[in-house]
């Protein structure tokens, strides 16, 4: 792209600016989410990509898809595939070697084919006029011409795709809806769950300190046998080790076994 | 005048009222088919006594426009040759449903949809015969494969799936090439005729350039070739005959082979004369190949199985007529025409016999016969003069036609007549082996209880042996009816010297 | 700055986002990616719009964009409908549809 | 010139209607079957008898006669009309096959009586008899055709009456694919006939040949033709080996058939289409190279035969040898063949005969090695013999001295190395013939009881000896009457217009009566050989010696025919059959299933691309476009 290109009619320099700084990030992030093992974080360099996008609209006159784009596409598609992301599992990462003998480097190969195509393609393309710019047509504003071109001549167009739009939320939900095939529990059966369960206390655990002299939280209530009960104190207390040793607080006993007691008390 | 569409019709209704039978009433259902088929028959002979035989050309004409976008009528129309294919059709019928009176048992299908398909064949084959548009004609040329594919593949013994199979795809391929060359027909005719037809008589006008001519020819003759087996073109004929019922195989080696040399004369002559006369000699030397071929291998069968052997030698009788036919010589062509007629009844009465032998030991190799001349002699000797009659011994009425063929060929190819005449040798001998070793020599063990003949069969075979026997003194009758037609087709190719 | 350049940025998208869909073997960043061919073919038609100064560019996009949420929405759910099958969203493991 | 007679028909009819009638009668026609088959062959006899008369009634020039029963084939001009004909040459072969066949059919009557087959035999003999008839009858090559054919067939099955013995059956199918390979010349000379002059009956083509319309290398192919029918038919070399094993047959049969008729068709051919032959030089050249081979051939086997049946068959191969020798010599020849043919009828049939009522005696014992001093038991088998022997080997008063005689005169008188290379075979034949009769007469009647225990020989019943006695007469008196003021050469003159007049002026290698002495000198010194060998007080061992001179043991084994046709034919045949078998099954069968099995691969193959994997989808896809792509951007630069 020799530099004489750049000189006849070109846009505000600002413009240039604005894609030479935002256009490499875009790549890159394109580029990362071919790379990055984890689902997520390609998923975030897409909106990433999906972000410059929008700004570029706005650069080319186009605001009101630059919004849509932002709204509607990154904001609610995007967050969709992280909602899926969310289902399948977010940690589901593809190991790097390849299954299918091949592929890859077809795919690598077939790919950067195309787009070297492409763009030796485009760069021999000429108009054979030059840039218009859509300033008389965006006169009483972006969204308004688009509206009156919109409501003119695709008016079928819009409609046939509301229709699509309808179809496709409703195959969705078919496709999604799961049928209900054991009657749902009602809260009586699962209140006998819990009791048939033998892990889970039927009672309640016991609160911290029961029985003992003090109810703080990381002090294990003693059962009626004197033991410390370990499913009364949080599970993170213990795993941090912070947990207190009962026996300080156990009652003194009126008469002999007092003494072993004492002994642990200081 | 749709006497021709009537007799055409006829058993196709019988085969629908058999339809309609019980399944489990067979013998009525073997009546009624035996009934109708004489009917036919009968029908059949009337209106051949009302056929003027001096007259060259088609009689007993109709044509009704069938389907006017493409020019294609319903055109049915006989000549000598026609009217006596149809009439060996119409006899052979009642004969083998006769003979063939409980072969239907142990099919995959009820009796009667043996019989109900054997009626159905007999319309195609009275359809293929009558027919003077070629786009009809080929109707019935690829229509007549299905009943055969199902009697063959539902009724056979041994591998009769891979049989039936095979003799579907091969003759359907052979069809395919000739649907090319009737398209290619159809479209010279287009802008040569204006009008684009099917019609034989108007094609036959059609003047093409020699290349394009002989393509055409190569399309048509190709698939007649396959359906009257050729030699290279043969391999499905044997494993299609020991497949089949013994009925099944007489009407296909009898009268559905005989479509393929008719097709020659018909089709090939009247339509490619220069191309016929260009490729004569390669088809000539075809033609001898498969008479020695099939001989030899005939003589090869008679230590291995009966049916095959009675197929390879109609090869070998095939090779005699499609020498007759393009020796181009008057006495050939009608000694040609003559021999379709003549090897319909002696491979019936070979091929019924055989199958009545292998039904009564029920193994149908040679060797397991021996003897049958002491234990039943009257099977036996039936069987002796059938052999005699493929053997073509004067007397009988193979010979007249084999000599006319050989005649025939030797006004223009001396040296080829000359081969032939040799052939006659290995006929005498693919006989007399399976003759000497079937019934001559002590009774082995195991046959010395069968039955003779019974009264169905001797009614079944008395009037095949008895034509065999009384065409041999007088093949006149039939040569007044061939004559004209064959002079005329022979004629036309206007070949010099013609004696 | 020629808007050319747009038409080069729109072009290498597009193999990128063809180069993921062959590579990767989660269906979701397969999809991600296609859903990156079809952002590049949006820039490509508002640029084009642009050019030409007709605005019909841009509301090809906004009918590529509404078809391609439809499409998003679809696929998502197919995906999540294997998921709940084969317990993986990997795109080999759903291959019984072969001969 | 010739007149029209409606008797003819019921020669052939009488017979074919009466076989018809015994085969189709079954079992019921059992005890009267032979009456009605002798009946109609003596009813043929008759009518035989009165056209004989009616024709010697008639002025020599046209005593032939001819019916016309109806047009055969008519295709284009090939018009072969089913008529016959009957003059002086088939007037002659009539009447012998009638005769002796209504003799023989005598012998049958008793010979056969205790084969419960016996009304098939009839009904096949009477078969034969139709059908030889048509053959002597028929007024074209092809109504001749039809006969010799028939006559084949019927040859076949009287051959293979007792086909339960697989030998039998063997010989009988030998015997049919010889006379079918005969029969293929006889088809070539038809078409060559047909072709050249445009018809098919001997008129026709006798006005042809003196037309001249047919090139000399087609009249000698059309000579080649017909000798090699002649060949097939009469058991001349190369197609010989036949007649030996056709011994299998009943006697009755070897005597009718395979002597006296069927055999002499070959004969009947050549002496017909003699027209052909007087002008066609190679061919008649030939006819004489196969005639003088055979009649060496012959006598030679007959040495070395102690089957009595085959070695008065070799001895039959050699007369025929003669007779077909006498044809080769020209116009004149034909007449004297003529006469040894009736002559030999007679006597051959009548030895023929003789054997069957010693086999008879014997309880069907054929090696002569077993027999000895039967002529104190067989009187009358014995005299009725021993006249048929003197009559073959050539003693004056005797039949075969007359005919013989005339033969080697006339191969004398072709002049030249021909002449004699002719006349010297023909006399070592004689001293042959001599040798070999003598040594059959010698080994029977007289010597020592060589017979195996528990035979006891006696005299057959008189049905069986009377044909004997009839024959006997013939075959002395034969001779004598046909040369009375040559009256037989007279009779058969019109036929072969050999200007039989100059037969005097010709000039004469050696005089008549010098070449008797010589053809009597040579059967004496055959006849000393025989005594010395086989005579007086010689001891003759039951068991054949095999410490014998290479020759014999050859001879023994017919001179290696049988051996050499296996090599040269069978064997060759049988493996190419197998070749073929395997050809067809492998190749052209394997081509079709080739295909069908490519289909299946290549199938296959395809099928392999359907991986199941989304993503290899994909990157056909992306590899398409990139295809398309680069297509258009090479096609736009």
């Amino acid at each position: 792209m020799n530099i004489a290109a750049i000189v006849n009619n070109q846009t505000q320099s600002p413009e240039a600016v604005l894609f030479f700084i935002l256009a490499p990030i875009m790549v890159l992030a394109a580029l990362g989410m071919l790379v990055v093992k984890k689902a997520v974080h390609s998923a975030l360099l897409l909106a990433v990509v999906m972000v410059g996008l929008a700004i570029f609209y706005i650069a080319n006159e186009a605001p009101f898809l630059g919004i849509v784009q932002v709204v509607v596409y990154t904001g609610a598609v995007m967050m969709l595939f992280l909602f899926i992301l969310m289902l399948v599992g977010v940690d589901s990462s593809d190991s790097i070697e390849e299954t299918i003998k091949g592929q890859r480097i077809g795919g690598v190969l077939g790919s950067v084919g195309v787009g070297f195509l492409l763009i030796s393609l485009l760069s021999r393309a000429e108009l054979g006029q030059d840039y218009v710019g859509l300033d008389l047509i965006n006169s009483e504003g972006n969204v308004q011409s688009i509206a009156k071109v919109l409501f003119t001549r695709y008016v079928w167009a819009f409609e046939v795709i509301s229709a699509l739009l309808i179809t496709a939320a409703l195959g969705a939900m078919v496709l999604a809806h799961r049928e209900r095939i054991l009657p749902r529990k009602s809260q009586r059966e699962l209140a006998a769950e819990r009791v048939r369960q033998t892990s889970i206390p039927v009672a309640g655990l016991p609160g911290p300190g029961t029985y003992a002299q003090h109810n703080a939280v990381d002090i294990p209530a003693l059962l009626p046998d004197g033991s410390p009960s370990d499913a009364s104190v949080s599970k993170v207390i213990a795993a941090r080790g912070e947990l207190a040793n009962p026996a300080n607080f156990r009652m003194k006993e009126s008469n002999g076994n007092s003494a072993n007691g004492e002994a642990g008390e200081e | 005048m749709s006497s021709l569409t009537i007799l055409g019709l006829l058993p196709l209704i019988g085969s629908l009222a058999l339809f309609l039978l019980p399944k489990e009433r067979e013998l009525l259902a073997k009546q009624v088919a035996l009934g109708i088929s004489t009917v036919v028959a009968i029908a059949g002979l009337l209106l051949a006594t009302s056929f003027d035989r001096g007259q060259v050309g088609f009689q007993f004409v109709e044509k009704y426009s069938w389907i006017p976008a493409f020019g294609i009528n319903y055109g049915l129309g006989v000549d000598g040759m026609a009217l006596l294919l149809i009439l060996l059709a119409l006899i052979l019928t009642p004969i083998v449903i006769l003979a063939c009176w409980n072969e239907a048992e142990g099919g995959r299908w009820s009796v009667k949809t043996f019989f109900a398909l054997l009626l159905i064949l007999e319309t195609m084959m009275v359809g293929v015969f009558a027919a003077t548009d070629i786009f009809l004609f080929y109707l019935f040329f690829e229509a007549m494969l299905i009943p055969v594919y199902f009697l063959i593949g539902g009724y056979g013994s041994g591998e009769r799936a891979a049989a039936a199979v095979k003799f579907l795809l091969y003759s359907l391929f052979g069809g395919l090439l000739m649907l090319a060359s009737i398209i290619g027909l159809y479209v010279v005719s287009g802008d040569q005729l204006g009008a684009s037809t099917f019609d034989v008589t108007e094609l036959s006008k059609l003047s093409l350039n020699n290349q394009t001519e002989i393509l055409l020819f190569l399309g048509f003759f190709i698939a007649f070739a396959i359906k009257a087996p050729l030699w290279p073109f043969h391999t499905w004929l044997p494993d299609a005959a020991k497949a089949a019922t013994p009925g099944t195989s007489v009407l296909l080696l009898g009268v559905l082979d005989k479509v393929g040399t008719y097709g020659m004369i018909r089709f090939c002559l009247t339509l490619f004369p220069d191309a016929s006369k260009q490729l004569g000699p390669t088809i000539i030397v075809l033609s001898l190949i498969s008479i020695f071929y099939g001989a030899f291998l005939a003589i090869w069968q008679s230590n291995g199985d009966i049916k095959r052997l009675i197929s390879y030698t109609s090869i070998s009788h095939f090779g005699f007529i499609t020498l007759g036919i393009f020796a181009f010589t008057a006495q050939g062509q009608s000694g040609s025409i003559l021999y379709m007629v003549n090897h319909g009844f002696s491979t019936a009465a070979l091929f019924l016999i055989a199958g009545w032998m292998i039904a009564r030991r029920n193994s149908s190799k040679v060797q397991d016969f021996g003897g049958l001349q002491r234990v039943t002699p009257l099977m036996a000797w039936s069987f002796f003069i059938a052999g005699l009659s493929s053997l073509a011994l004067p007397g009988l009425s193979s010979f007249v036609s084999e000599f006319l063929v050989l005649v025939g060929t030797f006004v223009h190819y001396p040296v080829a007549a000359v081969i032939g005449t040799l052939g006659i040798i290995l006929a005498a001998l693919y006989i007399l082996i399976p003759v000497q070793r079937a019934l001559h020599g002590p009774t082995t063990p195991g046959n010395e209880n069968l039955k003779d003949l019974n009264v169905r069969e001797k009614i079944a075979i008395a009037p095949v042996i008895a034509l065999i026997i009384f065409f041999g003194f007088f093949p006149q009758i039939l040569l007044n009816v061939i004559n004209p037609g064959a002079q005329a087709s022979v004629s036309a190719l206007n070949i010099g010297g013609d004696k | 700055m020629s808007l050319d350049n747009y038409l080069y940025l729109s072009a290498l998208l597009f193999t990128i986002g063809a180069a993921g869909v062959l590579i990767r073997r989660n269906a979701i960043v397969v999809f991600m990616c296609i859903e990156l061919m079809l952002n590049a073919s949006n820039l490509a038609f508002v640029t084009f719009s642009r050019m030409h100064g007709n605005i019909d560019g841009q509301l090809f996009a906004f009918f590529t964009m509404v078809v391609a949420a439809c499409e998003v929405v679809v696929g998502l759910a197919i995906i999540v409908t294997i998921y709940r099958s084969r317990r993986s969203a990997s795109v080999d493991d759903a291959r019984l549809l072969k001969l | 010139m010739n007149g029209t007679s409606q008797m003819l028909v019921y020669l052939i009819a009488i017979p074919l209607f009466s076989a018809a009638f015994l085969l189709l009668g079954g079992r019921a026609l059992d005890k009267v079957g032979h009456i009605i088959g002798t009946l109609a062959s003596s009813a043929a006899f008759v009518i035989g008898l009165l056209e004989f008369f009616a024709m010697l009634g008639r002025a020599p020039e046209n005593r032939g006669v001819t019916q016309r029963l109806f047009t055969w084939i008519e295709v284009g001009n090939f018009n072969v009309g089913a008529s016959l004909f009957l003059d002086q040459l088939s007037m002659c072969f009539v009447l012998l096959i009638t005769g002796v066949g209504t003799l023989i059919h005598i012998y049958s009557i008793a010979y056969m009586s205790h084969d419960h087959d016996r009304r098939r035999f009839f009904a096949f003999l009477n078969l034969f008899i139709a059908a030889m008839l048509l053959l002597v009858l028929g007024d074209s090559y092809l109504s001749l055709y039809v006969g010799w054919e028939g006559v084949g067939l019927a040859s076949y099955l009287l051959i293979g009456f007792w086909n339960q013995k697989p030998a039998y059956a063997t010989a009988a199918k030998k015997a049919f694919v010889a006379n079918r390979v005969g029969d293929v010349g006889l088809s070539l000379a038809v078409m060559i006939a047909f072709v050249q002059f445009g018809s098919v009956s001997f008129s026709g083509v006798a006005e042809g040949v003196e037309a001249g319309k047919a090139s000399s290398l087609a009249l000698n192919c059309l000579g080649a033709a017909l000798l090699l029918a002649a060949v097939g038919k009469s058991a001349q070399f190369p197609l010989q080996a036949w007649l030996g094993d056709a011994m299998a047959g009943p006697t009755p049969v070897s005597a009718l058939i395979h002597a006296a008729t069927m055999v002499t068709a070959g004969v009947y051919l050549i002496s017909r289409s003699h027209f052909v032959f007087d002008v066609a030089t190679i061919a008649q050249t030939l006819v004489l190279i196969v005639g003088a081979i055979t009649l060496l051939f012959g006598a030679i086997i007959g040495m070395a035969k102690d089957d009595i049946k085959k070695a008065l068959a070799a001895s039959t191969m050699s007369q025929i040898g003669y007779m077909i020798l006498a044809t080769g010599l020209g116009p004149v020849g034909y007449a004297f063949a003529m006469m040894h043919l009736l002559t030999h009828g007679f006597f051959k049939a009548g030895m023929f005969l003789g054997a069957g009522s010693v086999m008879h005696g014997m309880n069907d014992e054929v090696d002569m090695r077993k027999y000895g001093a039967l002529r104190k038991y067989m009187p009358i088998t014995f005299v009725t013999f021993g006249l048929g022997y003197l009559a073959i080997i050539g003693v004056p008063p005797f039949a075969g001295f007359y005919s013989k005689d005339k033969i080697i005169e006339i191969a004398l008188d072709a002049g030249g190395a021909k002449g004699i290379i002719l006349g010297s075979i023909t006399l070592l034949g004689a001293a042959i013939t001599a040798f070999y009769m003598s040594r059959v007469m010698l080994m029977t009647f007289f010597g020592s009881k060589r017979w195996d225990a528990g035979t006891h020989p006696h005299e057959s019943p008189s049905l069986m000896t009377i044909p004997m006695i009839i024959l006997a007469i013939g075959s002395v008196t034969a001779g004598f009457i046909f040369n009375m003021g040559d009256r037989f050469v007279k009779f058969l003159e019109p036929v072969f217009h050999s200007e039989h007049g100059g037969h005097g002026e010709k000039a004469h290698l050696l005089p008549p009566i010098v070449v008797s002495a010589l053809a009597l000198t040579a059967v004496a010194i055959g006849v000393s050989i025989a005594i010395a060998k086989y005579g007086r007080g010689k001891e003759i061992p039951t068991v054949a010696p095999s410490d014998v001179s290479v020759w014999t043991k050859v001879a023994r084994r017919d001179l290696l025919q049988d051996d050499l046709n296996e090599a040269l034919f069978m064997r060759p045949g049988q493996e190419l059959t197998k070749a073929l078998a395997i050809v067809d099954e492998k190749v052209i069968d394997g081509a079709v299933r080739g295909v069908g099995s490519l289909t299946l691969d290549v199938a296959s193959g395809v099928r392999k691309t359907q991986t199941g994997f989304v993503r290899s989808y994909a990157l056909w896809i992306v590899v398409g476009a990139l295809a398309i792509l680069a297509a258009i951007t090479l096609v736009t630069l």
